[in-house]
């Protein structure tokens, strides 16, 4: 049962069943639709910004507890930071759920998505929300993964 | 309830044949319940690749040498054992290609966009279809300005019969279907959607990957123009399918692949087409792929293909049993397992498929989870995604109580 | 002449690699001298593909379970091998099929019969193609009445570039040629040809079938926008072959096959496709074909390709020499060795192919006799027919002197 | 060199040398031309009838030994034959090279091609001619073999 803990910790199951920022952002200055049709997986991601910043993030949507469980706390992380820092915990957190993060501690609570990196099929699941993001920062509005 | 000892087969004799079922996953026992996506492969496959390769291996049918005459034996002898197995007339109706895909793919080139079909006609064909049996048929609608209908089905999974008393008309020149669905297990009456075809002169195709390698299939008594069928679902290796054809069809229809080996005679700007089969299997063929379907097709025939079909109906039975113990658990399709392949699409309460396939995997379960290839049939079941388990002759009851306990552990997860 | 001990390779040793080279053939020691038809397998590849069946063999890409992401780490790992093998600027622009003749029938629809191609344009060819490499775009030109126009020969068998000065014009919009023709041996200066097509604006397409598994081939080099070669002439398995494209011709591309795989989204009537290369991959794909394929690339970057070709090109100096000293040997094609690939096509006084083949064949020499799928070639140089002897890693300069003797005996049977 | 000495016989090497019946037959009432694209072989085949009787036979084109020597002899065979004594001859002949003629030696001179039986690949090179006979006896214009 070791990698099952690993993949499924506890804070992970409470986010999948208790989404935070769960809803639908009125009005939204940016907002982008994340799908990964093999899975059937669909996120609306809404942003309201100030200048750079973030300001406001929230989601609605479907998936599976890794990748709703990854939204919501992707909401959590990126609230309150600029584009570029935005991007850049992106980046760690890519690189987090790949193993190659070299101090995961440093990224807080995303970091109990390390166990996703034992698993290379989730990957897609606990990014999607993150691509979907990157998808609002950058206007565009919908993108799909497989 | 089915009694475990009940089974005819003697499956661990089986087991004991395919070398993967012996090994561990993420350190337990291997439970393998993907069959309908891949199956797993004997060693006598297993050994007749590596034979052909150490000891014959050349490019058949041209070559003037031993080595040649060997190959061509082999490969042509593996065509007739297939078109014995499904109760071809002659192995003339038996071409190789790499898949079902590239058959159904050469039929709809060959009798739609190349072939006789024009705007106004119609193709009729059903919501449960693999992508495989839909996609093709796009490119005959775009390229053709073809309508195309879907028969519809019942909640519990059984195509609506009485669509086809509407759909078929005196515009339809195609009728395609699935044998069995690789999603819900619905054997699809193929026999009757044939005739219902030929009462107006269109063709019947048949989707038969889900079927030929787990049931015995007679294409004289279905009486379909073409069937299509991949080797590696069915114990072979993997690169190799088969177009079946009645002759007279492959003969009006136009090869899809142009090269060497399906010609006759070829001048700069005209070619003319070699006999059939020869015509469908434009360049060097998976010579390995159909001389390991060949053996495939002798190992199942050493069980008998009735053998097959019982032990899986015995399977899916006491499946559906275990497996209606454990909370939440929903399984689609129609309840009488003599009406079904061995394939069981569930959900379970309103955990996601793929954390039920993940928490699976850590207990050494192999099972799908996805769209399986068949999104206009998720559509029509209303759900994003269903878990899947496939059953084929190595698997035993022992494997579907794991998967119960399996699942009753994925409940404990997200308790 | 060449010294046998000049050789450079260690060919006893890679002979004992392969398995089959062990092996009589009507009692006497096999000789094989068909690579260009296809290639024998070393150890390692045949192993490769019976490891994949008895350990992790399972469908790629969807699996939620170990041995899917084995099987998919395998066939990823095959994918960028090859895409470094020819210098691809990434594994996006490698895509598996079965064979070349798939890869140039997927161009030839794709580009041509569901591309872009109308009526009025040009696609400039050549008089020494492999009938894969004619047929498909004989397709092209039924289906959207586009011209063909194929580039001449001198006699000695070099391609008549000042052809290239008056075929290719404004209207010109595909220029296919072989790197290596099948018959001749001839190496064609395709990178010039590439250059050419790009001063019109043409895409340039490749027949590497012949090159890729005996010299070194650099796509970006070349510059050409598609290249096309098959794994079972490069010690691979059979039933693989390749597709490679630049990344923006690959995107621009219209898929041939639909099917599972190749999609994004299905909806009745509507699909949407997935990114490249899998949108040309519809159907579960030969994966044991593609992570072979990966293995016999390992295999070649071990002796080196640069030791492969240079290997090749002093057994073809070596044998031609030998050759030319029966009585009535005529041999085909360039006299210098560095221009072409190790295939020697040749006559023998006025004794037909088939015979000089069967008498080989009785000494237990393997060669090829007939028009070798190359009929406009045969059609060129005016005759019916040619016997033909091809060499690749594990051939030696005695078998050289063996097929030179066989064919003496030839002389004496129709003395 | 057994097997070189049965497929090579020192008639069939006569015949390919000095092959009989080898002009064109002019006028003729049937004709035929049978192709082998694989090889290149190609024969006509040209027929004198006399009523349901073969009164003279003859060909002309080029190909292997075997196919030459073969079509050589069958001139020699069916000349003076009924169609259907003609038709008998080539079953019997094809059931020799085949592997399965129980008693080559009744087939008299033809018994020599037993060795093709050998060489399954160049049944076809042996009974090439045979089939263009056949197509001129029911009046095809030409066939193909592969
Ligand atoms: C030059 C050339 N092109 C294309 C082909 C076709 O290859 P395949 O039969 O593997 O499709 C061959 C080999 O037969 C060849 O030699
Ligand atoms: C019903 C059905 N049709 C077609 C296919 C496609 O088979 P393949 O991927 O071997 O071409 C499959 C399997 O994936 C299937 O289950």
């Amino acid at each position: 049962m070791a990698d099952l803990k690993a993949l499924y910790q506890e804070q992970i199951l409470d986010h999948s069943k208790n989404p935070r920022n769960f809803h639908k952002l009125e009005p939204a200055d940016r907002t982008a639709l994340g799908r990964n049709p093999l899975c059937g997986d669909q996120f609306t991601v809404y942003l309201r910004m100030e200048g750079d910043r973030i300001a406001d993030v929230a989601f609605e949507g479907q998936g599976c507890a890794i990748s709703k469980s990854s939204a919501s706390m992707m909401t959590q992380a990126v609230k309150g930071k600029t584009e570029d820092e935005a991007e850049h915990l992106f980046d760690r957190f890519h690189d987090l759920v790949m193993g190659k993060e070299a101090d995961p501690d440093s990224l807080g609570k995303l970091a109990v998505f390390q166990g996703v990196s034992e698993f290379p099929i989730r990957v897609k699941c606990a990014s999607l929300s993150w691509h979907t993001l990157k998808a609002a920062l950058e206007s565009k509005g919908s993108i799909s993964m497989e | 309830m089915v009694s475990k000892t009940k089974l005819l087969m003697n499956v661990e004799k089986i087991r004991a044949d395919f070398p993967i079922l012996s090994r561990t996953v993420r350190g337990k026992p291997l439970v393998y319940l993907d069959s309908a996506a891949t199956s797993q492969k004997p060693q006598a496959v297993i050994d007749s690749v590596s034979d052909f390769y150490s000891r014959y291996n050349a490019n058949v049918h041209r070559a003037i040498y031993e080595l040649g005459e060997e190959a061509t034996r082999a490969y042509e002898g593996a065509r007739e054992k297939i078109a014995q197995f499904i109760h071809a007339r002659s192995p003339n109706e038996v071409a190789f290609t790499k898949s079902t895909t590239e058959s159904i793919n050469t039929i709809a080139y060959g009798w739609g966009i190349k072939g006789k079909l024009r705007e106004g006609d119609e193709i009729v064909s059903t919501v449960m279809e693999h992508h495989s049996n839909h996609v093709p048929w796009f490119f005959v609608q775009d390229a053709k300005g073809v309508k195309m209908k879907w028969v519809g089905m019942s909640d519990d999974g059984a195509l609506k019969m009485e669509d086809y008393d509407t759909m078929i008309t005196k515009r339809t020149k195609v009728v395609t279907v699935t044998q069995c669905s690789n999603v819900l297990g619905t054997i699809n009456p193929v026999q009757e959607i044939a005739k219902r075809a030929h009462e107006v002169g269109a063709i019947c195709v048949v989707d038969a990957a889900q079927s030929v390698p787990h049931m015995p299939v007679d294409v004289q008594k279905i009486d379909c123009d073409f069937l299509a069928f991949s080797g590696h679902k069915m114990l072979g290796p993997t690169g190799i399918g088969v177009l079946y054809g009645k002759e007279e069809r492959l003969q009006e229809m136009e090869p899809l692949m142009g090269g060497g080996e399906m010609i006759r005679e070829v001048h700069l700007g005209i070619a003319k087409w070699n006999d059939v089969p020869f015509k469908f299997e434009g360049g060097t063929p998976n010579m390995a792929g159909a001389i390991g379907l060949g053996v495939a097709v002798d190992y199942l025939n050493k069980i008998g293909m009735d053998n097959v079909r019982q032990h899986e109906v015995e399977l899916t039975e006491y499946a559906l049993d275990a497996l209606s113990d454990v909370k939440g658990f929903h399984g689609f399709g129609l309840k009488d397992a003599s009406r079904r392949g061995g394939v069981i699409s569930f959900t379970l309460g309103d955990v996601h498929p793929h954390d039920i396939a993940s928490i699976l995997d850590v207990e050494g379960i192999a099972i799908r989870s996805g769209h399986h290839c068949a999104q206009p049939l998720m559509e029509r079941l209303n759900v994003p995604a269903t878990a899947r388990a496939s059953f084929y002759v190595y698997n035993t009851p022992e494997e579907a109580d794991r998967l119960a306990a399996g699942l009753r552990k994925v409940l404990d997860v997200f308790a």
